[in-house]
């Protein structure tokens, strides 16, 4: 057993050479300029910039849309998970073709076209006016950020939790509902606690990158939002500080890693998920702790 | 299609021996950076057609982007095409090298006044050739005004509060504060750039939108009243809404020039004056004039460009419009850094 | 009766998300008809620019380019991303963490900074040229495949493998007749991540890639300012139009119907 | 003793093509009783099974639980518990969670939960097993937890849906006689469903032989075994010589042209019926001696008995017998005429046979 684990570690080996050389090292290069100033003398004043007003102020408002659009993409992803489950299109490979597609568009168009359709003469406001309701003032506030950030990543979502959510069993769920679990309770008992796998993956690659996506920022935000990684891109492209880039980039990177090592612990919990609490019936639903409800 | 995308794979996975390729053969060649957009593909054609040397091309989104990567040093470039204080950085960093323009055939083309211009980065013409140029000025649908606008204080003033557009730009939106407030937009006087924060500041409510590109659809498709935008961009919007028109403010604005420079490691200096050449010929400009649409300097052109034409600002300044502008210089490195700071307080704000 | 409505509801929320995530793809496909080169200005239905599409020698290259560099970096992604999603998960908490920790590098750094960390680093030893794009873009896509493929892994019937090893199956034979097929969903929506994450991705490919070197991306990119390309919009389209026509035919092809039903069948 | 469980005239027909599963099945189901549902696959059994679980509704007729009906009652609110095929046992959960599922659910006090959890892991065997994991369990020990984790609700009835099909032969038997120690322990109904008839003719105190989608005989084992209604439920249970034969008056059959005594009575004069003859119920004898003559084409040594092929005609007989034979040389075959079945020619295509699996 244990002779075949270290076997079975080997196989990480090309991917351990590969990010040596293509991840770590690079990555070297930012820590360094992270940790010296412009003449090159060692200084931790670039990393302690974080903390300044400004940047700590996008710090938070990245934080803060990376945590909504994160939960709003969960909030989404699994009641359509569960649809497609339920509509029997069972051809896994169909419906991953179909969620992704729109993303084989490039990025900037997609998000050209959505500015077009949130804008204030956009096409949504078309339509709303057109059913005789007051015009949306979506165009360049943080309501479009999110709309933007949530397009974007929902299929990012969606796909791992689709993944860990199809391999269950209908006799598992079956089985729960034969043991008396109502729907809602084979939901929270059974299939969130079987999926939390592909809904930790999920949410790393949706609330770690929608911190740094300048981008949408720019053009649904009109400018207005100022994310983290507006100022990084600043600082490396206008100001060429790259220093000062470096730092805030490292910074950040260790605040997530140290975040991520804490949801890397709690992973010994999908195998003993829940310890029943009696008579906890209502907690409020959301994040990670979704409340799991009374049998009926 | 399946052959092709397979082609494709080969040369990808022969791409490191292919870099390789270029010095042993005795062909010639150029790699030349410029901005994005910046140049008919037909000219590129036509150049490797007349001359037999082949162009490398690469385009960079903004000029420190290019700065980024031509310092880098990963490629060799011969040719850069970039902006005014980028062109002057370059210059005191010594890596670009001089070029005798007067031996230029189609040099002549080139005005005068242009020359005169580029001093400002480039004292004595010595290295950098002028492309294209603008100004910065306001774009604004004739229709949704009250009154007319030939003063930056229509931003400031509040008229039209949620309706205009800024540029999400540090410099080209202080420029529009320290002009308007009637100073030097090279100022390296910190009480002045700090009273443009104030304004600057106290302006956000009024300002709908701060973009780049977008800004002018926005304010051809009717989202916004009026938009700081550069004059080509101006030129381009006119041509989908005829409401729209382009004001150079009384205050003066930043004017601005995009130069051609020989790189100081250049391999083939003969080579890269043969293109600048070219570029300056009548049908080359002309070609890409009709393709950028931005002021030329060349004087072929113009003369060829009907009285409409001319007569309009966005693509035409006359002088006495830029009378009072300037050429932004990005001067010392701690007002670069001021700056830097208050614009990332004015977005974050 | 209850069921009924579940359906209905079901259905309404399913097509209302479908429509949120096909909206702008709508709004691209309209614009592809657009006989003016500005998107917010509507001149007309038009043909042109699929015309001028087929004839732009650039935009071609471009796409060759893009696609065989999005299909070629998701494949290595996935044969080294397969291999290390399996050692990750056979490793304790240490080297686990670890590894998870240096997978988030790149979905972590703004692009911009992978970007020139990368440029940095490659001038010491590489041209820039495609070579080194494609190597950038392997490396961005890997932490994709990863994510993908570890939580089927976690989820997987490791016994059924050990237990075809017992029964004397070689580690290759038990892995491809036991293992891949129950992968098939993750490894499928790794390549689908990785492919989109390369054919998206600007920032990365500007810094490391070399002079003459375009993909749709970077072009686009380059548009912006001066206004999008109606070709692109119609390239768009055409591609859009591709996918979904392969992906009708493959669905409703008669003799995956016919399987789909024995499967579904009685039991 | 009363009827637990009764079907009325269900009927379930597919969605797609309106196919019938099950047709106007009736049944009553006496508390304690083990019933068994035998048939191919195909044949409806567990479509039943499902429907008195509740995964499925019938299209029509109704299903009464101790006289009540249920037949629109979600399987949440039945107090029926089924044990699946391959367990469906929820891997993100140990064996001590596994078990407590139902109980948490009914909101039963912890220690009370712990009580009864390790009481059924005793009767399962599987005392201890508590903190593992599912995935370190062998396939019998996971179907333990998986009937302990039935059994645990006290239901009025347990329904096993091919329980044992995923053991291998040996570990099926030892499950059979575990499964009949634990049904005696709990004295709960069982309503099993499988497709071994060996299974089935074990464990049953009664079994429904289906075909189809329709009932194709119910009785006890013996009953089944040695009475078969029809060629299918003959042909099914057991292994048996099916051939045409002509009744050529009461207690006369013609077969291969030879007529033969039996004891059957009531057919028509020379009525077209199927004959059917248990393999172990022929004898080998000299050539002559017997009712029939034909070649020995294959012997096989099986321990107890030897299994011999004999073609007479055109129709291979299959005989298991003590007595050896030569393959190639020719041999009689003898029977006693209590031993031959005689059965009329089915005459709906719904009893058509002979669906081999």
């Amino acid at each position: 057993m244990d002779r075949n684990r270290k076997q079975r570690q080997l196989l990480a080996l090309p991917y351990v050479l590969w990010s040596i050389a293509f991840t770590v090292i690079p990555l070297l290069v930012i820590i360094r300029y992270a940790v010296t100033d412009k003449d090159g003398h060692f200084s931790v004043s670039n990393l302690l910039a974080f903390s300044t007003p400004v940047n700590a102020k996008a710090f938070l408002i990245s934080l803060e849309i990376a945590l909504i659009c994160t939960v709003i993409c969960v909030l989404l992803a699994y009641p359509l998970v569960m649809v497609v489950r339920r509509l029997r299109i069972s051809r896994m490979t169909f419906m991953l073709f179909f969620l992704i597609m729109p993303m084989w568009m490039n990025f900037i168009l997609r998000m050209l076209a959505l500015q077009m359709i949130l804008s204030n003469n956009g096409i949504l406001n078309m339509i709303v006016t057109g059913l005789g309701f007051q015009p949306l003032a979506l165009a360049n506030t943080k309501a479009a950020v999110i709309i933007g950030v949530v397009y974007d990543y929902l299929p990012f979502m969606m796909l791992p939790i689709f993944n860990t959510i199809s391999d269950i069993g209908e006799d598992v769920l079956e089985a729960a509902s034969d043991l008396g679990a109502s729907p809602l309770s084979v939901f929270f008992r059974v299939i969130l606690p079987m999926s939390l796998p592909g809904l930790k993956s999920g949410i790393t690659i949706v609330f770690v990158p929608s911190m740094t996506s300048f981008v949408i920022a720019d053009i649904l935000g009109g400018g207005k939002i100022q994310l983290i990684g507006n100022i990084i891109e600043q600082e490396f492209t206008r100001s060429t500080n790259w220093n000062l880039g470096s730092g805030l980039s490292a910074a950040l990177m260790l605040f997530m890693l140290v975040g991520m090592s804490f949801t890397i612990k709690d992973d010994i919990l999908p195998s003993h998920p829940v310890k029943d609490e009696e008579g906890e019936k209502k907690e409020a639903p959301g994040g990670e702790g979704i409340s799991r409800r009374a049998v009926l | 299609m399946k052959k092709r995308i397979l082609a494709a794979a080969a040369m990808l996975l022969c791409l490191p021996l292919g870099a390789c390729e270029g010095k042993n053969q005795p062909a010639r060649e150029l790699t030349v950076f410029n901005l994005c957009e910046y140049m008919d593909p037909k000219a590129i054609e036509m150049f490797t057609l007349e001359t037999g040397i082949t162009i490398k091309y690469e385009e960079a989104l903004t000029a420190e982007d290019m700065y980024t990567k031509y310092k880098a040093g990963g490629i060799d470039y011969d040719l850069l095409c970039t902006c005014d204080y980028m062109v002057r950085r370059l210059i005191a960093e010594g890596e670009v090298q001089p070029v005798d323009f007067s031996s230029f055939e189609y040099g002549k083309n080139i005005g005068q006044r242009y020359w005169d211009y580029a001093t400002a980065y480039d004292p004595g013409n010595k290295y950098s050739l002028p492309y294209f140029w603008g100004t910065v000025g306001i774009l604004y649908d004739t229709t949704k005004v009250h009154g007319p606008i030939d003063s930056w204080d229509v931003l400031f003033n509040g008229e039209y509060s949620g309706e205009i557009i800024m540029q999400n730009s540090m410099m080209d939106t202080y420029i529009v504060a320290l002009k308007y407030l009637g100073y030097s937009l090279n100022t390296t006087d910190e009480a002045e750039i700090r009273a443009a924060q104030d304004l600057l500041v106290a302006q956000k409510p009024d300002v709908s939108a701060y973009l780049v590109d977008e800004a002018r659809d926005e304010v051809v498709a009717g989202n916004a009243t009026m938009a700081v935008v550069y004059s080509g961009e101006a030129y381009l919007g006119r041509e989908y809404n005829p409401n729209l028109d382009y004001v150079i403010p009384k205050e003066g604005t930043e004017l601005w020039i995009d130069s051609w420079l020989v790189t100081k490691n250049c391999k083939d200096p003969d080579a890269a004056k043969q293109f600048l050449d070219f570029l300056c010929r009548e049908d080359v400009a002309q070609m890409n004039f009709e393709y950028i649409y931005y002021s030329t300097p060349n004087e072929a052109v113009l003369n060829g460009l009907s009285d409409e034409e001319r007569a309009d600002e966005a693509l035409a300044p006359d002088p006495d419009s830029c009378q009072n502008s300037e050429i932004c210089l990005q001067s010392d490195a701690a007002t670069t850094e001021l700056l830097n700071e208050l614009w990332k307080e004015l977005r974050g704000n | 009766m209850k069921k009924k409505l579940l359906d209905l509801v079901s259905r309404f929320y399913f097509i209302i998300i479908m429509f949120f995530l096909y909206a702008p793809i709508l709004v691209m496909i309209v614009l592809s008809f657009n006989n003016s080169r500005s998107r917010v200005v509507w001149g007309g239905f038009t043909l042109q620019w699929y015309k001028t599409l087929f004839s732009n020698r650039q935009i071609r290259e471009a796409f060759f380019f893009t696609i065989g560099l999005a299909l070629l970096s998701a494949v290595i992604a996935l044969l080294i991303g397969t291999a290390a999603a399996f050692g990750i998960h056979a490793m304790r908490r240490r080297g686990y963490a670890i590894m998870m920790g240096v997978t988030n590098i790149p979905l972590l750094n703004a692009d911009i900074v992978t970007g020139i960390a990368l440029m940095l680093w490659f001038i010491r030893f590489l041209p820039l040229g495609s070579g080194s794009v494609l190597i950038a873009h392997v490396t961005f896509n890997i932490p994709y495949v990863i994510l993908a493929l570890l939580p089927k892994i976690e989820q997987m019937n490791m016994a059924i493998y050990e237990a075809s090893r017992d029964l004397g199956a070689t580690a290759v034979r038990g892995f491809f007749t036991m293992i891949l097929p129950q992968l098939t969903g993750g490894l499928l929506s790794g390549f689908f991540m990785a492919v989109t994450m390369s054919m998206d991705d600007f920032m990365i490919t500007y810094f490391t890639r070399g002079a003459g070197v375009n993909t749709l991306s970077t072009m686009i990119y380059g548009e912006i300012r001066k206004g999008i390309k109606p070709e692109m919009y119609a390239l768009s389209t055409v591609i859009f139009a591709a996918v979904f026509l392969i992906l009708i035919c493959v669905n409703f092809w008669p003799s995956n119907r016919k399987a789909e039903k024995r499967r579904e069948g009685i039991i | 003793m009363e009827n637990i469980i009764e079907l009325k005239n269900v009927t379930k027909r597919f969605e797609d093509d309106g196919s019938a599963a099950v047709k106007d099945f009736n049944l009553s189901v006496k508390r304690g009783e083990f019933v068994t549902f035998l048939g191919p696959s195909g044949c409806g059994k567990t479509t039943t099974l499902r429907m008195i679980a509740g995964f499925d509704t019938p299209t029509s007729g109704s299903i009464l639980l101790d006289g009540r009906d249920i037949t629109a009652l979600p399987p949440n609110k039945r107090p029926i518990n089924t044990v699946f095929q391959r367990y469906a046992l929820f891997p993100h959960l140990n064996i001590y969670d596994n078990i407590a599922f139902g109980l948490k659910l009914k909101k039963i006090k912890e220690d009370e939960i712990r009580k009864k959890v390790t009481e059924v892991l005793e009767i399962v065997d599987l005392a201890g097993f508590e903190k593992r994991s599912t995935s370190t369990l062998s396939g019998g020990q996971q179907q333990r937890v998986a009937i302990a984790r039935a059994i645990v609700n006290e239901p009025e009835v347990l329904l096993l849906d091919e329980p044992l099909g995923a053991l291998d032969l040996k570990l099926r038997q030892v499950m059979q006689r575990e499964l009949m120690r634990i049904k005696k322990e709990v004295n709960i109904t069982f309503i099993y469903v499988t497709h071994d008839q060996g299974e089935a003719l074990t464990m049953s105190d009664r079994i429904v032989v289906m075909n189809k989608g329709i009932i194709q005989q119910t009785g006890d084992p013996v009953s089944i075994y040695d009475e078969p209604q029809n060629a299918f439920v003959a042909d099914f249970i057991g292994e048996s010589n099916i051939i045409d034969g002509i009744m050529v008056r009461d207690r006369l059959v013609k077969i291969q042209g030879v007529d033969v005594p039996c004891v059957d009575t009531g057919f028509a004069e020379n009525e077209a019926v199927d004959v059917v003859i248990r393999p172990e119920d022929l004898d080998i004898v000299e050539e002559g001696a017997g009712f029939i003559d034909g070649l020995v084409t294959e012997v096989i040594y099986e321990g107890a008995y030897y299994d011999i092929r004999v073609m007479a005609g055109d129709y291979e007989w299959h005989i298991q017998s003590n007595m050896s034979a030569t393959p190639g040389k020719k041999a009689g075959l003898a029977i006693l005429p209590d031993n031959i079945q005689i059965m009329h020619k089915p005459r709906s295509s719904d009893e058509e046979i002979i669906e081999k699996d």
